[in-house]
């Protein structure tokens, strides 16, 4: 074997392990990481060189972070790593009562829905149903701690068929449809949801407004 | 020969060491020289008075089984397998397990991933935007709404027949309960029936310590506590008739 | 343009959208997951196979894991990229036997896996090998007490660098000895590791199935 096919047996060699520590690395390489890997004498400037051109124009391509290698997926083939996915699954159980006390008691807080619950809501059910596009935040109750009131939107009243809130059934059609027992105690009473702006006892969110402070620290929590 | 039970993997692995150590193929070893040796090491271990797992012990059962049936010519009618079927069974198995042994060697020994072999380092994974349509109609809501203004109505109140033990029942009961028992009982236990029933219980406890108080009186029972809220121990007393 | 040249352009692009998908991975990617990114018509097999000529020599390299497929750092690089200290527990000798158990006799249950250790086996030593992601509970078998079937993972597949159950080391010749028969030798059919989805013998777990009862009283004990 002459010296020249040695030399370039070597390149190949040291091309190869260049190739796979770049691959195998968990964060980009520096030229001086990769040194003690490749032969004596390496060219690692050239090796690199050597190893971009191999890659351009491919799926993926070696690219220069700083003073680090790294492949990542060819700029123009990015779109495939996004995905967007609808499905459409039940709403859970929790989901569904916060959503009916949203709607009938209407604007209510928190601590409102909580108290007809009898169990507190997670951050997570009220996401949901905001994300749902079907609550919002209406504004700030005028009461000690300015608690967010709660309420349901167009896309609620579209999403269930209603026309309007006063389209929900009240305490005799409940009981009509057999969703309530005809055994309720005497000053038992489905509200009448208010359908308007906001009411004299509610005042507007502030600009930027993120909800209850709570409410935050129950995410962090 | 020395040899640590503790070290083997249960008799199988006992036997396949032993059968090496005949330093020849494991089908041509000799099925009654490795019987012997497993019984002897057995014999010696038990001697030692070091506890052997039943495993081993049902193995040396099965090899002397083995031994007399290789040793014993057998009868024409006989069903059991011959000793040359059992030594065929035994060395299959000895066999099997070195050849999985074996091949948990090639395997381990193989290029592995994370050790020889590398994934990408810096995987790129794919982000799922994932839009949620939820599902929900207003049957589902209003069924939703009602359950939870009917659980959050206070439980009808129906005033109800309260019952109270008389003082004179609650003697009868508990010298029913008491009966000829010299033992010492807690209260507790004799009611335990009807302290069980929430409605029952004060007036079973006030009545019937009322009660024995009186029976304590009467000479008929005895009563002991050891410290206030103890359980309150009561017997029949021995009558000296009865002495 | 001609339509020769419209095709070879598609085949490019879609040898470059399957290069980055697989690349991206750390997991080796079935092609069913990468069929809806690469146009109509278009001859995945074909495509897999140029991919691998491709990258053939190279210092990473496409291998092929069960249905999977995967990059992977050439084998032979292995003395230069080896990292001695990531194997922190080595598995015990039970647990090593059992691993080749399960693969060489795969569906097999906790009783037969017995039967050639000749010895109990304690909870601990399937939940390792299950931990590790090598081993799965299968099925039931259809047999008195309905015993849980084990065999391997692909994730067994990848970490040992196996393309298929038929690449098990001597596999061949085990079968050949008889010794992959859970019963006496003598001319009777030898089994191979059977990787498909269910045998004749075996019916799916139930929902939420946890395994032998047998096992989880282990647990408790």
């Amino acid at each position: 074997m002459s010296a020249g096919e040695d030399r370039s047996e070597l390149a190949a060699r040291n091309l190869r392990v260049l190739e796979a520590l770049i691959f195998a690395s968990r964060d980009p390489v520096s030229l001086e990481d990769l040194r003690p890997y490749l032969s004596d004498n390496a060219d690692i400037d050239a090796l690199i060189g050597d190893l971009q051109t191999l890659y351009a124009g491919r799926g993926v391509i070696l690219v220069q972070r700083g003073s680090k290698w790294a492949f990542r997926t060819a700029d123009d083939l990015s779109f495939l790593l996004r995905r967007d996915e609808t499905e459409a699954r039940p709403l859970s159980r929790a989901a569904l009562e916060t959503l009916s006390i949203v709607a009938y008691h209407q604007p209510v807080t928190r601590a409102e829905i909580e108290e007809v619950r009898g169990v507190s809501i997670s951050k997570g059910t009220l996401d949901v149903l905001m994300e749902a596009g079907w609550v919002r935040m209406r504004g700030r109750r005028r009461s000690p701690g300015r608690p967010v009131t709660y309420g349901t939107t167009e896309g609620f009243l579209d999403h269930f068929g209603l026309e309007s809130l006063g389209d929900l059934p009240g305490l005799d059609e409940l009981k009509g449809a057999g969703l309530l027992s005809s055994r309720l105690p005497a000053g038992f009473q489905v509200p009448l949801p208010f359908d308007g702006a906001l009411r004299d006892d509610e005042e507007p969110l502030d600009a930027g407004d993120s909800g209850d402070t709570l409410f935050d620290d129950d995410e962090n929590s | 020969m020395y040899v640590d039970v503790g070290g083997y993997e249960g008799p199988l692995d006992l036997l396949l060491d032993l059968a090496r150590r005949q330093k020849v193929d494991l089908s041509r070893i000799s099925v009654l020289a490795l019987a012997e040796q497993y019984l002897g090491f057995i014999e010696k271990v038990r001697r030692q008075r070091i506890d052997i797992a039943a495993d081993y012990l049902v193995m040396a059962a099965w090899l002397a089984y083995l031994k007399s049936r290789l040793m014993v010519p057998q009868k024409a009618d006989d069903e059991e397998p011959t000793g040359e079927e059992m030594a065929a069974m035994l060395q299959f198995r000895l066999a099997r397990l070195d050849a999985m042994r074996e091949a948990s060697g090639r395997l381990m020994r193989r290029a592995r991933l994370g050790l020889d072999v590398f994934s990408r380092g810096m995987p790129e994974p794919v982000t799922v935007t994932r839009h949620s349509l939820w599902e929900a109609d207003l049957y589902q809501l209003l069924r939703a709404y009602a359950a939870q203004r009917e659980r959050g109505i206070p439980a009808e109140y129906a005033p109800s027949q309260r019952t109270v033990w008389a003082l004179q029942e609650a003697r009868e009961i508990l010298d029913r309960l008491i009966g000829q028992s010299f033992e010492w009982v807690a209260l507790d236990s004799y009611l335990a029936q009807y302290l069980a029933r929430p409605e029952e219980r004060t007036t079973a406890l006030a009545s019937s310590f009322t009660a024995s108080l009186e029976l304590v009186r009467l000479g008929t029972v005895e009563m002991r506590q050891s410290e206030p809220f103890a359980p309150l121990l009561m017997r029949r007393r021995a009558s000296e008739s009865d002495s």
